[in-house]
């Protein structure tokens, strides 16, 4: 019983409700609460992740408190490595996008004074923000499976207001198709929760107790069916990613960020824990068509993003691609790739974040998403220049920076990986890394397009980056270079609990995940 | 000896609810309702003969009673619609829709 | 010679609660009579809601004192177990809350025997003091009573009686809107032209149960099936007839086409009691049948039943997307409700342990439904325009801005309709699912299978049902007010504690369900009386 | 013998009677055909055209069927409990079947007071007043 | 000292009549009841003529005996007429319909107990069912249906509204006399009229229950539409009622009968119900007095004496106002009537239920305080009514006679010598 997680989570949303209920007219304050509560919760999560032991036991932290005896649900919470890392990193990405997203609620104007979206209320804004920070830190600690559930669908709806009334034009129609989508993905998981707590019959949703209680190969292939879909559709897979182009689009920068480097992580990380573990033999029943998915939303995504004229879309289907390759890996069921998509979760939630951001502050300037629209940014606007290509080359996982790591080890893994006998994996390893290259395409393009050649009209009138922007891209920046060379205190918090995973699935663990440490 | 009271009460209960569905005016609409009570009277009657006990009889009070309390509401809510329309057709009553 | 008549014995300790609602409507009608005009109101409220404040005292009495009652009532003509003194207490509160919403003016009209827009129309407006008729006090006591008897009749005439006792005053109540009186007396007309025929049916079927067992009360009507074939043509037409009269009350397809027509055209506050304390009541009296009176047919009915769920769910769920009229729109979402409360019904066989599930299931949803309909429609009373209620969903557009605190609360009502986790209505959805999918599993059942199908069905429906609520929320969030918007009118305390209390219920059992989810589980653990 | 037959003797042969003056009427009397003695009697004055269906009448008299349908359920109980209220004894005098009693007074008393209370609402709203 | 004869029938002895003598029995009825009507006719012109100083009818026959012979032939030889507007299939009908069942109403009439009628030991009574007397006011209400019907076919706003009042007015007696009929049941304890008779070996219920008798005896005219109670057809006001269009031919002639029959079953259930039927009179009921077809006698002179009745009431009261009509069934009849019953039902527990005598007391006190009470408070409402009407009434003469104009049309001025209450000193009707 130790009050960790519970503390983490109670902070938020007692901050949001703080920021609610302050007096009219009082936004600063409310964004410096906001920002106070956020960096809080950050400094709390650094002293337990301090606490936490990689060699102890799978969960830490953890604490159950009776919730609704009548249906044995409990409140349980308690993280493993994966978990805590994700959880560490929302607890990074908050305080940034609270930063970053400071005047986005009070109304953006361009340098030449046009309007982009009008002045909302700010409070809503930074509580629901605040809400979502609970519900992402407890999606991820929970370890009742229904507690998960009810994090799973409750996160939707602060990220649909934010969408919804913070977004660009198209933002309604974004936001009720995001919601819409994650919702049915949601309502199939439920039947699965509900057929969990049935056939199983243990009467909990403590999530070490069901490991395992599944036997019978047909029930566990319905139900994974019904979890897995929900994933899919949250850590967008194709064919079900159409949301996420247009919710990450219309989305502000800042929510976009939570959205494409957080939320979407609940479904790989959802596949990773629930998926595997619970129903390992459907897994490995289903493991080839699911490879096939993830390999062909790997292509799709990059080859679709090469095809964007908006930045903040071709962002969003470079992440559909790299979803492909957290999903490959999860799939790949040997502990290399599973571990290096566990570490991919991290460092595309810091890449994709920078990347978001830097563009983001780009759009702020100009007032348009259009890649044709800007040019020559580097000659009056340098620094932003310089955090934007650094962003994108981590985005393109270029070998020094946080991504590459991640998705190498993804790929030896799954070229290693022995599940299936046969080189089926070998294969999809092999089209995968063809992605590499495109991702080079689109990446540079992009940069090439905005920050090089000629200085386009409008864009002369540009101010660089001021202290406030720095200070939000400076700490993702640091963190992509830094775990770029040394990813080992991720891979060791990673590590024990992805084999713990694949032990539970029956995967013979090699000790390849230690050689993809080793540059 | 008593099927046929009992086919006669079946008769009226189809002819009232047939009248329900294919009269247009209210009124009548609702004594085709009654019409169907009373059929349920007479079945009850009918089955109390038969099955022996009284309870079909006294249900049949009870169904007298329910039956003249739907006249009273009813007939009230008709003529006040009859008076504000100059219409008892309830085709004419289309102002709710879909 | 008929034999000896003993005088029977009847428990008034346990039927109180009934004899003060009814004693109080009845007082009701004397005030009508004797109380000079301006005093009426001043008499009505505080009688009425004393009156159900009583009895629901009397109800916690009976169940603190643990004296629920394990044998039928009145000569066997009641049952007052668990599961009715629980809908009793529901209905009760609902009906609490409804009347304080009743009380505020200007829903009533003056008088409703002037035709609208007649010179004697606004001679009885000038008068009237926007209470407009206070019949409508004793009308409520009268149907709450209906309400209270029908989940509790153990014999099918009772719930005969208490089926009319309950429409009857609903019929004229809905005649009685103070705007757009039109809709409300066509209301009225089809509510009771529709209901009395189902209640035709109703009758029908109870004469051939009758006539296959002999008598009318509902165990009797169970030993009857376990003895006799189950197939006689008798029993089926019978019991196909009753089916038709119950699952009209609760609105099922493919009788649900009232609903929406008479929501709509009533005055808002009976819309709320209606559609929460009639759909309590109705749902109540259909389990009781189906599990007291044909516990020994279930291979028969739940086929049917099946269908009909899925029907209903699908029907209101679909149709629900092309309204363009808030009680409209909560009509037909209503109808989806009384879908997905059918797949508990449908759940509540077998078993004892089972049986007890699924009731707890539905006694759980049904209270909290109740609870987030009524604040719903009190939202509703809000929104006003020249003409009345602002009931078009095209005026409702960025109410987010012009009234933030209502449009959220409303928000929350609707994600609660939804089912999003963390809220009552999500805890509802869960349980009957959940007591669906268990008796699915239990063993030597062959259409065991077939709950698993419902429950997807069940969760495709409120998918789609989620667009248009959250088609609502779009609507006041995320588009800008028109020039003209509605007037949000200053809510009385009454309509605000109704408000008040509704989204404290619903986000309170969404965060703490057990609260709620004991109590049913206490009522459903003592089952119904059989 | 069924106790209805002789009713229905009776029933014929006032049916045949009156049947047989209605039918024979048109042949006993004259033919003296004359527009004015076919319309409506009105004092002489022109008749006014009613409408299918004899017009429409006063709502009073709506209201008055109403009462009288609730005073005859009234009296559909009454009856029933009126002749099993008292013992039933034979010419001997001794009982041949108990009368209902007390509880049976004391439940009508109320079913009484239950109707005299929306009688007397009837009353106070001019319900039986005509005017 | 009771008195049951071996002779007294019981529902058992009815239906085991061959059909022949069922039909001889229905036949005489029949025959019976037509020439009641005829000489009915003549009994209550003669007897009103001689209460009014005149002969009366004394041309046809001896004693005008034929005269209503000869208004039946008159009517059966005057043209037909078939006014152009009417419905005819109903205006035809109607007539037929008041007629039969007002034939049928008097099925149920016992005039004798066992008689030996053709060698055949049978009750002389038509036929006597469990539910006699609900067959007698069921038959009633059928008969209204040729009234409304009469009244509605002939597309005449007198018949109109003729049908309609008559209509109103007689289901509003029905109310009354049903109840008045109550207190019989709790006494007798059947519906059956045989047994009733029966039950009044000892005491007429006339005398028993004389507050429903009294009721009875006034719905019987409300029943009957006779005066001061015949509004349906009230010549003052609504030319003919119901009847205007049936100008002349037998199908008036056949109303006629109706509303005579309707007449003799009112005498024939007060007899029956109320006057110990064919009993002799309490003082003679001496055996040979109930032997044989004596009781016939006994229940001729009854029926006829209640008829005479009815005549004398005709002759000497008027008719009264419509408001005055309903108000009296539905404001005093059926209150007084629901209070008696309660009362007649206390005593009677207190009487036949030896255990909790005292609670049926105190009962029977409530009822009578109670109903008191509501009465008087009813009363004194009614008084300030009326009182606070007359203010009006004064209030408005007063305003007028102050400025003539006021009313809005000229208007003489109200304080001439010729108005009342000026010069003139009122004399309150009745006094002289």
């Amino acid at each position: 019983m130790s009050p960790w997680l519970p503390i983490l989570m109670a902070v938020p949303v007692v901050g949001a409700i703080v920021v609610a209920l302050l007096p009219k007219g009082s936004d600063k304050l409310a964004k410096q609460v906001t920002l106070l509560v956020s960096l809080a919760v950050l400094v709390l999560t650094g002293v337990m992740a301090a606490g936490f032991d990689p060699d102890g036991d799978r969960f830490q932290f953890t604490a159950a408190y009776n919730w609704i005896p009548s249906f044995g649900v409990k409140f349980g919470v308690g993280v493993d490595g994966v978990a805590l890392v994700l959880i560490a990193l929302s607890a990074v990405l908050v305080p940034i996008v609270v930063l970053a997203s400071w005047h986005d609620a009070d109304g953006v104007k361009t340098a030449d004074g046009t309007l982009i979206t009008p002045k909302r209320s700010v409070k809503t804004y930074f509580s629901l923000l605040l809400v979502l920070e609970t519900m992402m830190i407890g999606v991820f600690a929970a370890t009742d499976i229904f507690l998960f559930y009810v994090f799973f669908e409750a996160m939707l709806i602060p990220m649909y207001f934010m969408i919804g009334s913070y977004g660009g034009a198209q933002r309604s129609y974004a936001a009720v198709k995001f919601l819409l989508y994650s919702l049915f993905g949601g309502l199939l998981m439920l039947v699965a929760v509900i057929g969990l707590y049935v056939v199983a019959g243990k009467s909990t949703f403590m999530f070490p107790e069901l490991v395992g209680a599944i036997q019978d190969p047909t029930m566990q292939k319905w139900l994974f069916g019904g979890f897995f879909i929900a994933f899919a559709i949250k850590a967008p897979l194709w064919p079900v990613h159409t949301w996420l182009p247009d919710a990450a689009a219309q989305a502000p920068a800042g929510a976009a960020v939570l959205l494409v480097g957080v939320l979407d992580k609940v479904g790989t990380f959802g596949m990773l824990r629930f998926c595997l573990e619970l129903f390992p033999d459907a897994a490995k029943a289903f493991t080839m068509p699911i490879v096939v998915l993830a390999v062909i939303s790997i292509i799709y995504g990059a080859i679709v993003a090469i095809g964007q004229t908006d930045m903040k879309r071709l962002i969003a289907y470079t992440s559909i691609s790299h979803f492909g390759f957290i999903v490959l890996g999860v799939f790949a069921m040997s502990s290399t790739a599973s571990s290096g998509a566990a570490l991919y979760m991290v460092n595309h939630g810091f890449a994709t974040g920078a990347l978001f951001l830097a563009a983001g502050f780009l759009i702020a300037r100009r007032g348009s998403p259009f890649i044709g629209d800007y040019g020559g940014v580097q000659r009056v606007a340098p620094v932003l220049a310089g955090f934007f290509l650094v962003a994108g080359l981590a985005g393109l996982s270029l070998p020094g920076l946080s991504s590459f790591v991640s998705e190498f080890m993804v790929m030896i893994g799954t070229y290693e990986s022995q599940a299936h006998g046969s080189g089926a994996l070998t294969a999809a390893a092999v089209i995968s890394a063809v992605a590499v290259i495109l991702a080079a395409v689109y990446i540079l393009w992009m940069v090439q397009r905005t920050m090089n050649g000629p200085t386009a009209e409008p864009v002369k009138a540009f101010k660089d980056l001021n202290a406030r922007e720095i200070w939000v891209l400076a700490p993702l920046v640091a963190l992509i270079i830094g775990f770029g060379f040394f990813p080992k205190p991720l891979l060791d918090v990673i590590n024990p609990s992805v084999h713990q995973t694949l032990t539970n699935v029956q995967v013979p663990v090699s000790t390849i995940a230690e050689k993809g440490t080793g540059q | 000896m008593t099927t046929h009271y009992l086919v006669l009460s079946g008769l009226l209960f189809a002819i009232g609810a047939m009248g329900v569905l294919i009269r247009r005016n209210a009124i009548v609409v609702f004594m085709c309702v009654e019409l169907m009570l009373n059929a349920c009277n007479l079945a009850f009657v009918t089955f109390s003969r038969q099955v022996g006990n009284l309870e079909g009889q006294i249900i049949a009070f009870f169904v007298m009673v329910v039956a003249a309390a739907e006249v009273v509401v009813g007939l009230a809510i008709i003529v006040t619609i009859f008076r504000t329309r100059r219409s008892a057709s309830v085709d004419d009553a289309n102002l709710l829709k879909y | 010679m008929n034999p000896a008549i003993d005088a029977p014995t009847i428990e008034y300790g346990t039927l109180a609660p009934l004899l003060i609602v009814f004693g109080a409507a009845i007082i009701g009608v004397l005030v009508e009579a004797f109380a000079p005009r301006y005093l009426r109101k001043s008499i009505h409220v505080p009688l009425t809601l004393l009156s159900l404040a009583g009895a629901f005292a009397l109800v916690l009495v009976q169940v603190l004192r643990g004296q629920v009652s394990t044998a039928p009532s009145a000569m066997g003509a009641l049952a007052v177990d668990g599961p009715s003194l629980f809908l009793w207490g529901v209905i009760l509160v609902l009906s609490f809350v409804c009347v304080l919403l009743i009380n505020d003016e200007g829903h009533f009209v003056a008088s409703a025997a002037s035709v609208p827009g007649s010179a004697d129309e606004e001679a009885a407006e000038s008068v009237d003091n926007g209470s407009g008729h206070t019949e409508v006090y004793p009308l409520v006591l009268f149907a709450v009573g209906g309400m209270l008897l029908f989940p509790a009749a153990h014999d099918l005439l009772m719930m005969f009686v208490a089926l009319e006792v309950m429409s009857l005053p609903l019929y004229l109540l809905c005649g009685l809107a103070r705007r757009r009186r039109l809709l409300s007396q066509e209301a009225s007309m089809k509510y009771f032209l529709l209901g009395a025929f189902s209640s035709a049916f109703f009758l029908y079927g109870t004469a051939m149960v009758y006539g296959f067992a002999g008598t009318v009360s509902l165990p009797g009507i169970n030993q009857a099936l376990s003895a006799g074939s189950g197939l006689d043509p008798l029993l089926m037409i019978g019991l196909a007839m009753l089916g038709v009269g119950l699952l009209f009350k609760i609105g099922a397809a493919p009788f649900q086409a009232w609903k929406p027509d008479v929501y709509q055209g009533a005055p808002t506050p009976i819309t709320a009691l209606m559609a929460s304390g009639t759909l309590v009541a109705a749902v109540g009296a259909v389990l009781r049948v189906f599990w007291v009176g044909l516990g020994n047919l279930d291979w028969d009915w739940r086929p049917v039943i099946w269908v009909i769920a899925a029907l209903t769910m699908i029907v209101g769920s679909v149709l629900a997307i092309t309204q363009t009229e808030i009680k409209r729109m909560l009509a037909y979402s209503s109808i989806a409700h009384a879908g997905f409360l059918l797949i508990g019904v449908m759940a509540t066989f077998g078993t004892a342990e089972q049986n007890a599930v699924s009731l707890k299931a539905i006694l759980f949803y049904l209270a909290v439904y109740g609870v987030t309909t009524v604040g719903a429609f009190a939202v509703v009373t809000l929104i006003r325009d020249p003409g009345g209620e602002a009931g078009h969903l095209s005026r409702w557009a960025g109410l987010g801005k012009r009234a933030p605190v209502l449009a959220g609360t409303f928000a929350f009502f609707l994600l609660a309709f939804a089912g999003i986790p963390l809220t009552s209505g999500f805890m509802g959805k869960y349980a009957v699912f959940t007591a669906a999918l268990d008796s699915g599993t239990q063993p030597g059942d062959p259409i065991g299978g077939w709950m698993a199908g419902l429950v997807v069905v069940g969760v495709i429906a409120s998918a789609v049902a989620a667009f248009f609520y959250v088609r609502v929320i779009v609507l006041m969030f995320f588009s800008e007010p028109a020039a003209d918007g509605p007037a949000i009118a200053v809510p009385s305390t009454g309509t605000v504690a109704v408000i008040a209390v509704s989204l404290l219920v619903t986000v309170g059992v969404g965060l703490y369900p057990e609260s709620v989810l004991g109590i049913a589980n206490d009522a459903a653990s003592s089952l119904f009386i059989r | 013998m069924d106790l209805y037959v002789p009713i229905l003797v009776l029933a014929v042969l006032a049916g045949g009677f009156a049947i047989f003056s209605v039918a024979i009427a048109p042949f006993t009397g004259p033919k003296r055909w004359n527009r004015a003695k076919l319309d409506a009697y009105e004092c002489g004055i022109e008749p006014t055209p009613q409408p299918v269906g004899g017009g429409r009448f006063p709502l009073k008299y709506m209201v008055t069927a109403m009462l009288f349908i609730v005073f005859d359920i009234e009296i559909i109980f009454l009856y029933p409990w009126a002749v099993s209220f008292a013992p039933l004894r034979n010419d001997a005098g001794q009982v041949i079947m108990p009368g209902l009693g007390l509880f049976a007074l004391v439940e009508m008393l109320l079913f009484i007071v239950t109707v005299l209370v929306a009688y007397a609402y009837v009353w106070r709203r001019k319900g039986l007043d005509w005017d | 000292m009771t008195l049951v004869l071996a002779a007294d029938p019981t529902l058992a002895d009815f239906g085991k009549d061959p059909l022949w003598i069922t039909i001889i029995k229905a036949v005489m009825l029949f025959a019976f009841l037509m020439l009641g009507i005829l000489f009915g006719v003549w009994f209550e012109r003669k007897l009103i003529a001689r209460m009014q100083h005149r002969y009366g009818p004394n041309r046809a026959g001896k004693f005008g005996l034929l005269q209503s012979v000869a208004d039946g032939l008159k009517m059966g030889l005057k043209e037909d007429l078939f006014p152009r507007t009417v419905d005819k299939v109903l205006y035809l009908l109607a007539p037929v319909i008041m007629v039969i069942p007002a034939f049928l109403a008097f099925s149920i009439v016992p005039f004798a107990p066992m008689v030996n009628l053709f060698g055949v030991q049978t009750p002389l009574q038509l036929v006597d069912l469990p539910v006699a007397v609900l067959f007698m006011l069921a038959m009633g209400a059928v008969s209204v249906y040729g009234v409304v019907l009469a009244g509605w076919s002939s597309r005449s706003p007198y018949a109109l509204l003729g049908g309609l009042r008559s209509a109103a007015q007689v289901v509003s007696y029905e109310i009354a006399m049903g109840l008045s009929f109550v207190a019989v049941f709790i006494f007798a304890g059947t519906l059956s009229t045989s047994e009733i008779v029966k039950a009044q070996a000892d005491t007429w219920y006339a005398v028993l229950l004389i507050p429903s008798f009294l009721i009875y005896v006034v719905c019987m005219f409300g029943e009957a539409a006779r005066i001061p109670f015949d509004l349906p057809e009230g010549e003052g006001e609504l030319v003919g009622g119901f009847q205007t269009e049936y100008s002349s031919s037998l199908k008036f002639a056949l109303i006629m009968m109706g509303e005579y029959l309707h007449t003799f079953t009112a005498s024939g259930i007060a007899v029956t119900l109320f006057l110990g039927g064919w009993r002799a009179p309490l003082p003679m009921d001496w055996t040979w007095a109930h032997t044989g077809w004596m009781p016939v006698l006994w229940f001729f002179i009854k029926f006829v004496l209640t008829f005479c009745f009815i005549v004398w009431v005709r002759a000497s009261l008027p008719r009264v106002r419509y408001d005055q009509l309903m108000s009296l069934g539905w404001k005093v009849l059926i209150p007084v009537n629901l209070a008696w019953i309660l009362l007649v039902a206390a005593v009677r527990n207190v009487v036949v239920n030896e255990d909790n005598r005292m609670i049926g007391v105190a009962l029977g006190v409530v009822i009578v305080v109670g109903a008191l009470a509501i009465w008087m408070r009813f009363d004194t409402v009614n008084q300030r009514r009326k009182e606070a009407r007359k203010a009006e009434v004064d209030a408005e003469f007063e305003q007028l006679s102050n400025e003539p104009a006021a009313g809005g049309f000229p208007v003489p001025p109200l304080d001439l010598p010729h108005y009342h209450g000026v010069q003139h000193k009122e004399i309150p009707s009745g006094t002289n």
